[in-house]
């Protein structure tokens, strides 16, 4: 999301005068052991480390437990409508070059009601970071199957399971002509989850990163075993990749895997399992934020097109 | 010079010396073709130059329902009416005086839409009438069948035929040949028409303009020779330098004036043009046209950068506005400043996608869940087109508020000649405020008496607070305790009536009382006045008024009526009929300011309103007033009515 | 039994020999704990019982923001109001006169919105005021504090303490105890109540009922022994059977008995609850619930099933509705039928999700950009919820439109006992007509008089036709002329006023003349009802209406009002206040039923509108009545006002 | 589209009673040398060759030019709203499984208005036919961009040339979960359009068809150099495939590829070129309309049922 990208020197800045306290909010109100708490904290922490004015940052959210995030930050923020986080981040950062956007969407709000926008923001490219909390549920309506529900799991609108296949949001984002960052991380790695999100807030563009989110109200079984047992988890490792030390020691499950490389990624995406990493880079595409910028204008430069119009239009 | 009939008709065969010049102070004309013939650039052009040599103009397209459908079809009927005036012409008037058709079923289509006068001297291209095709000719005969019911003064124009002596093909030609004619008839100047040519093919090769002007010359040199009048429609010299644009170019230079940042839209008939125009010149003055993939993304985006201190607008039409409907909810509810520009078209649901009518005014005011107050302004001319968006974003941002700007198709593409506007850099907006927030300020720190609040925006340090369609509080809070919300709807409901201590009453058109007053809004302004000056000069007591503010309403309605005998509204949208079957007083279903006003004076007002898919005539509406007339005088008289 | 200071408070100390038993005719309990701690099925437990003793019962959940909120703090309030009479119960009534909270921090939200009664008597946990915790006891204190501005009489219970010697962890359990004592405070029936809660663990294991009876046995036994009073609230045999529900169980079952085919939605609070209830049961009927990507994509579905031959329903609240705008006026222009149950919640935008308001009206009546005539039924009893789907469903076929049913937050979550319906096959829809379409016969074949024709149904031989949304003919054929869109519009609102022509006009609670009538719909009439009750009980001239059909309005209103001197509407949503500053009378924006009132009968209408997130009380009603009865008086005394 | 799943058996039905003019509705109004009008006549030879009975045929559309299609057959039509078509289409099939249903679409119309019901549609995988009819640009309303633009083609929204690098409809589709049948063809092959019409009825799921189309007065350029020399186009060859011995003689290029392969579909479709052909098919997938269905009831069922629910609220 910087101008730079490089995916290496990770360290915090050397003048450190926002901690990450500064960037804290009123208490969070998720529910205890809610995984959105930990995915604060390492945006609390990615804010500190790279020394981002609270001022010049907002985070742009949809309707949703998850969308609760912008106000648990003291940035500025906008707490949208369900499904919308993207157009209006989208609108934030075309007006706004200057600003860091960040948007943070659910499952339902990313996957289902707002398909168009997140497919059209894939595209677009804007240079900015989209949060996925992919509880796989709706977890603030309480308990409606979501486009990512695992099939067979009940919920209280299809209570004798789930009747589809969940959606895959990482192959779907993969399909998209001018993907440029697809990553997965989950909540109960915060190493992990941090090395991610400021992988993506390094990359120039449209980065999107599947959060896995623990939501012991309505679905505390479904990452149970994954959280439990490590060896589960499978952790993509490359050179090009996301790097963490702690994550790559509790994980032993390691898998070679080169970002650059979309068929190789999209196939990965495809097979499932649960597998944390970067799974698609491209550093390359142009961002539309950048290319739709225009030059600034004084009242002076208005009132001359004005007269060269009026004069096109001259009786 | 023969009367219709089905046997061949003879081309003009009076010479030039007894040719008879009509003096009018106003005409009438349509030029019609088959879709794609280019009868929309010739009347555009004869519009434009009239307009330069001083005549009132007002030009209306006549647009097909599809791409390109088939020829020598009433359905191709593609075209437009020039209304000609000595001084300032404010509508298409009633019905066509003299019409150039390309072909019998084009003209068939506007002779069946009622269009034209009941005497109406009519062009028309000779080639159909001996065609080599048996059924061109059956058809053709029919036609002039058909048409021998009105006394139209039919006369047969060579176009193909001289045409084809200096191009191949002649469908891409005709239409400047007919440009000649109408020129030699209205006696246009020269110069003036052939630099309107060169305008008009300004992206093609040179060649192409020098065909294009030799076809001209020939069409003004066979008018000139065959036809046995001419019209004149005085002209009186502006003492303005004067523009001529349509609405749509007008919101468009409106926006650069007004110094937005931003149109995010999506395409939709007839507000697409407006986009169009500003893609074209937006990027040089700094300005960004934004297609997104929906209506809903094409709003979001804006409130988006508008939350982060630009200024920016979306314009649509009906079936978008529908779908903007939640998100201008948020806008209300977090006073996110914001304007809409709502070209209405014609019908519910997808209706009638070029044609004009007046019938989202209740969908703008009350179409959100929940209380969401707004201001709405209908401008009613293409002069006011322009200014429209400078007034729109200066109250949007003064009152934190959305304002909407509900224009019509026949604004978008009527073409009007208006006083040249003086750009102004007071008009733009300044850049956005990034001086840190003073201590104790909070995001909605409403001032109890009128509602406003001062905004923050993003890069203003000690600002950073998070907006929220949730019920908030002044910190922008999340707060379901009770009081909050019936502070936050009253303070965003007080800022209109804020905005309404502001305007002044409406001005009437005629007499300040009398027997009847009309009230109408937006485009149907010309057309209304005119319809009240016939009656007046009948010598009825009859006035009007135009609401430019439908939300705040202006002051003084109340007393404004009370000084008529009845008044009326004239709007292009729907309503009952009052002795329609089964419709009562009771459950009659009115036009949408009628309503509007009833509730909000309760004075006892009655409607005429038609959707006809096209604007409204001034005779229709003289014929409505005047049975208005009656039934007060009736009334009056104690007669039984 | 001690009036509340800040030093510890003791417990109920009376020998039960010295019991006091309040004999009333109603009377209002609330129980409020920490989310999570389960007071709403122990509410509505007991109100079940009540209902089945034969007690008139209404209760309201108390809904906290948040999934799980931190325990002990305001916002944690999560619980139910039980209101018992002798007779039917219509609404919340004014303030709890007993409350049992599982701590002081929740009691605290209660007693900041107001809701308890001066002199309340309140139940609280005991553990607190000793814990070993220092900021616990501090928190007490200062609660203890703030209540004593109250003469509530507070009495510790020490249920942690009693719990744990049945339980390990009371958080799970508490909420049985105090089942039982409020079984015991009321006396309810032993058996009844067991019955009840192996109903509410029906789905888990057998050993977890058994705990919970015996935390159930505990409790009555505490309150037995220590509590000095029972309240005894007599009860009237029913003399029909009886059934106990909310109103969006209701609405399902009304989905069931009048043959719906299809409920297509998204989920939104306060809807959603409609469509879990049927997600159980619908597929036993033959039924689907689809739940679709948006709600767009629902009423698409629900619309796509209409035309195939089924009968659809979409269900939503505010901002869903947003968003099935553009589709809504699709099916309004092409008539196809279709049910659309709207469950209104507070605020506008994104609001007030778990909240009362009735601030739909407008966007529904309004929220299409063109003329979209429809009906709108609010029912207002749970009883009607049961009954409306049935009418609406049958409607929507018959005059081939639009049916919308408004309802509520407060009748969604409302449970009231009701007269047991008896279900007849004659509620519902029969299977599509796949017969041939008679030769000649056309898909929009409208009658003249009252717009009506007969629907064409896929499946059907020779009755092929293409729908569509663009301005349509007879035969569903897109045409642009004049005189189209303006016959099909004439035909689509003509439907309406046919079944204007069928209605009854509304009947008045009370007199049908007198000083001040009260115009109000949907949940709150019984509000409505017990306030102008008690004006009359205090001598005023005072009636009331509720309105079942807001679209079209039932007949004779003007009649109506004309019988009373003064009429107002009490609605809960947005209004001016007539003496906030720079609002005029010409200014200020009214109650959405107010402005549809005045607008169509021309009467004077006044109203008294509040937006607090919570139902109307009787009392302020009652208030607002009486202010107006009082300005009647004065001006027919000549008092100045 | 039906129960049977297999390609091959193309032959018509054996005894004819609609010909193809039984199916024939008004004139199309459509310009001349508009793609749009030969995949009329496509469906209306699968119509005849299906021997479907008009009156159990449904073809839904959105609005655009294309979306006139079902005003130009002689079946049941439903000429919805921008953008919706499927969610119209799933209602009528939810509705009536006995029902032929058809949806056409615009590219705007499905690929950006309507990007979200796409994206669901595929996964629901209701058992019916849908046809992109994508001309590159938007048609009714007068040349704006549409994603499927060709980045630097000029419309009167970008006149300086179309910002975004096209959007692959194909890619996109293949990364939905549940993706069953993916095909493209051209309107200028109607042989290959008519085969692959045919092997998308004769799918038992969601059969996606892109169809490349010309439109003649806004996208003149794009497909002409593809139209006018047969070797600029690959055709997919496969004995899993859709065959058309014509198509496959005039296009010499010929590229064999397994349709049940999807990793190699995805990057088939990746590489861009001009392909035609069926790039995967899985006929295993459940049909939504299908595991939905329930079972018919009488007003006596109903009236059962809902005496058990009201015992279990009675007083
Ligand atoms: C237009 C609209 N539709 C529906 C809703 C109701 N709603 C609120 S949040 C939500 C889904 C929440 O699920 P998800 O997006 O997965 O977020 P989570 O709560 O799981 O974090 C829904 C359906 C709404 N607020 N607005
Ligand atoms: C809600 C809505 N938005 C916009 C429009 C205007 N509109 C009609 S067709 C169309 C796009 C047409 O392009 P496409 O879908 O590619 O179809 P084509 O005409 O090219 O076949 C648009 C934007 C509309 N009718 N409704
Ligand atoms: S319900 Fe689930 S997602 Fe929502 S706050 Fe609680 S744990 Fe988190
Ligand atoms: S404009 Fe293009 S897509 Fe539309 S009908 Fe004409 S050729 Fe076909
Ligand atoms: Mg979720
Ligand atoms: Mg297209």
């Amino acid at each position: 999301m910087t101008a730079t990208c490089t995916l290496t020197d990770c360290g915090a800045a050397p003048d450190v005068e926002y901690s990450m306290d500064d960037y804290a909010g009123p208490v969070a109100r998720w529910c205890p052991g809610c995984g959105d708490h930990s995915v604060l904290s390492a945006a609390q922490r990615l804010l500190a480390t790279h020394q981002m004015a609270p001022e010049k940052t907002v985070f742009v959210s949809g309707i949703g437990c998850s969308s609760r995030f912008p106000h648990y930050l003291r940035t500025y923020g906008f707490h949208g409508i369900h499904g919308r986080a993207l157009p209006i981040s989208t609108g934030v950062k075309l007006a706004r070059p200057d600003l860091d956007v960040f948007a943070v969407m659910g499952d339902g709000d990313c996957c289902s009601i707002g398909a168009a926008h997140w497919i059209h923001a894939v595209r677009y490219n804007v240079n900015m970071v989209a949060l996925l909390l992919d509880n796989n549920i709706y977890g603030l309506t309480k308990k409606q199957t979501s486009p990512t529900t695992p099939q067979g799991f009940p919920s209280n609108t299809q209570p004798r399971g789930s009747i589809l296949p969940p959606m895959n949001p990482l192959s779907v984002t993969l399909g998209v002509t001018n993907a440029s960052f697809v990553a997965q991380t989950a909540d109960w790695a915060p190493q992990h989850l941090y090395a991610t999100l400021d992988a993506a807030y390094r990359h120039r563009g449209f980065a999107f990163v599947r959060i896995l989110q623990r939501c012991p109200i309505w679905t505390a079984s479904l990452f149970r075993d994954a959280v439990q047992d490590p060896a589960k988890v499978e952790v993509l490792v490359h050179e090009k990749g996301i790097h963490d030390a702690t994550t790559e020691a509790i994980h032993t499950n390691h898998l070679d895997h080169d970002p650059s490389d979309l068929n190789a990624a999209r196939a990965l995406a495809e097979e499932g399992g649960m597998r944390l990493g970067l799974f698609f880079h491209d550093p390359t595409n142009a961002c539309y934020d950048e290319t739709r910028r225009v030059p600034g204008y004084t009242p002076e430069d208005r009132i001359a097109i004005l007269k060269r119009e009026l004069d096109r239009h001259a009786v | 010079m023969t009367t219709p009939t089905s046997a061949p008709v003879a081309a003009g065969v009076l010479a030039p010396e007894s040719t008879q010049v009509l003096h009018v102070r106003e005409h009438c004309v349509e030029v019609v073709s088959d879709s794609g013939e280019g009868a929309q650039k010739c009347g555009q052009s004869f519009g434009a130059v009239s307009a330069k040599m001083g005549n009132g103009v007002w030009t209306v397209e006549i647009i097909p329902a599809e791409i390109q459908p088939p020829a020598r079809t009433p359905a191709s009927a593609s075209g437009v009416r020039i209304r000609l005036g000595t001084q300032a012409i404010t509508n298409w008037g009633d019905h066509a005086e003299l019409v150039v058709a390309f072909n019998e079923q084009v003209l068939l289509s506007r002779h069946r839409q009622e269009a034209l006068a009941d005497d109406a001297v009519i062009l028309i291209e000779s080639m159909w009438a001996e065609h080599d095709n048996d059924s061109i000719r059956a058809a053709w005969n029919a036609a002039m069948e058909e048409l021998s019911a009105r006394n139209y003064r039919i006369i047969l124009v060579p176009m193909e035929e001289r045409c084809l002596t200096v191009v191949d093909d002649p469908r891409r030609g005709k239409n400047m040949f007919v440009f000649g004619l109408l020129a030699a008839i209205y006696g246009r100047d020269t110069e003036r028409c052939k630099a309107q040519i060169a305008y008009a093919f300004r992206k093609k090769k040179p060649e192409i303009y020098e065909r294009n002007a030799e076809l001209f010359d020939l069409g003004c040199a066979w008018a000139r020779e065959n036809l046995p009048f001419r019209v004149e429609v005085a002209t009186e010299p502006y003492t303005d330098d004067m523009v001529v644009m349509n609405g749509n170019t007008a919101l468009g230079m409106s926006a650069i004036a007004a110094g937005m940042d931003l149109c995010s839209m999506y395409p939709i008939t007839p507000a697409t043009s407006v986009s169009h125009y500003l893609s074209e010149v937006f990027e040089d003055a700094g300005g960004i046209v934004h297609q997104a993939e929906d209506e809903i993304a094409a709003v979001g985006v804006a409130i988006g950068a508008s939350f982060a201190g630009k200024v920016a607008f979306t314009v649509t039409s009906g079936p978008g506005l529908a779908l903007k409907t939640e998100f201008l909810g948020l806008a209300a509810m977090t006073e996110v400043p914001l304007v809409v520009v709502d070209v209405q078209r014609g019908g519910p649901s997808t209706g009638l996608p070029t044609k004009v009518e007046q019938s989202d005014l209740l969908a703008v005011l009350y179409g959100q869940p929940g209380d969401a107050p707004k201001v709405v302004i209908a401008p009613s001319t293409i002069e006011e087109c322009f200014h429209v968006l400078i007034t729109a974003r200066r109250i949007a941002e003064a009152f934190r508020c959305v304002v909407y700007v509900l224009t019509d198709a026949n604004l978008a593409t009527g073409v009007q000649p208006f006083p040249r506007p003086k750009p102004d850099s007071n008009w733009m907006a300044g850049p956005p405020d990034q001086d840190p927030v003073p201590e104790g300020a909070r995001p909605y720190d409403w001032d109890d008496r009128t509602g406003l609040s001062r905004r923050f925006i993003p890069g203003q340090a000690g600002g950073m607070y998070t907006l929220t369609g949730l019920v908030h509080d002044e910190d922008s809070k999340v707060r379901y305790a009770t009081g909050v919300n019936q502070r936050g709807c009253d303070m965003r409901s007080r800022k209109i009536a804020v905005l309404q201590s502001t305007l002044q009453p409406p001005k009437t058109h005629g007499e300040s009382h009398g027997d009847v007053l009309v009230v109408g809004w937006g485009s149907t302004r010309g057309t209304i006045e005119e319809a009240v000056d016939r009656l007046v000069s009948e010598g009825h007591a009859v006035s009007s008024a135009n609401l430019t503010f439908l939300s705040p309403l202006e002051p003084g309605l109340k007393d404004l009526f009370a000084r008529f005998r009845s008044v009326m509204t004239v709007e292009v949208n729907f309503s009952d009929e009052k002795d329609a079957p089964y419709i009562t007083d009771e459950n009659r279903r009115r036009g949408q300011l009628c309503t509007l006003l009833r509730a909000q004076t309760l004075v006892d007002i009655d409607c005429w309103t038609r959707v006809p898919g096209q604007p409204l005539r001034p005779a229709d509406v003289a014929d409505a007033i005047r049975a208005n007339v009656r039934s007060v005088t009736a009334d009056a008289n104690g007669d039984p009515s």
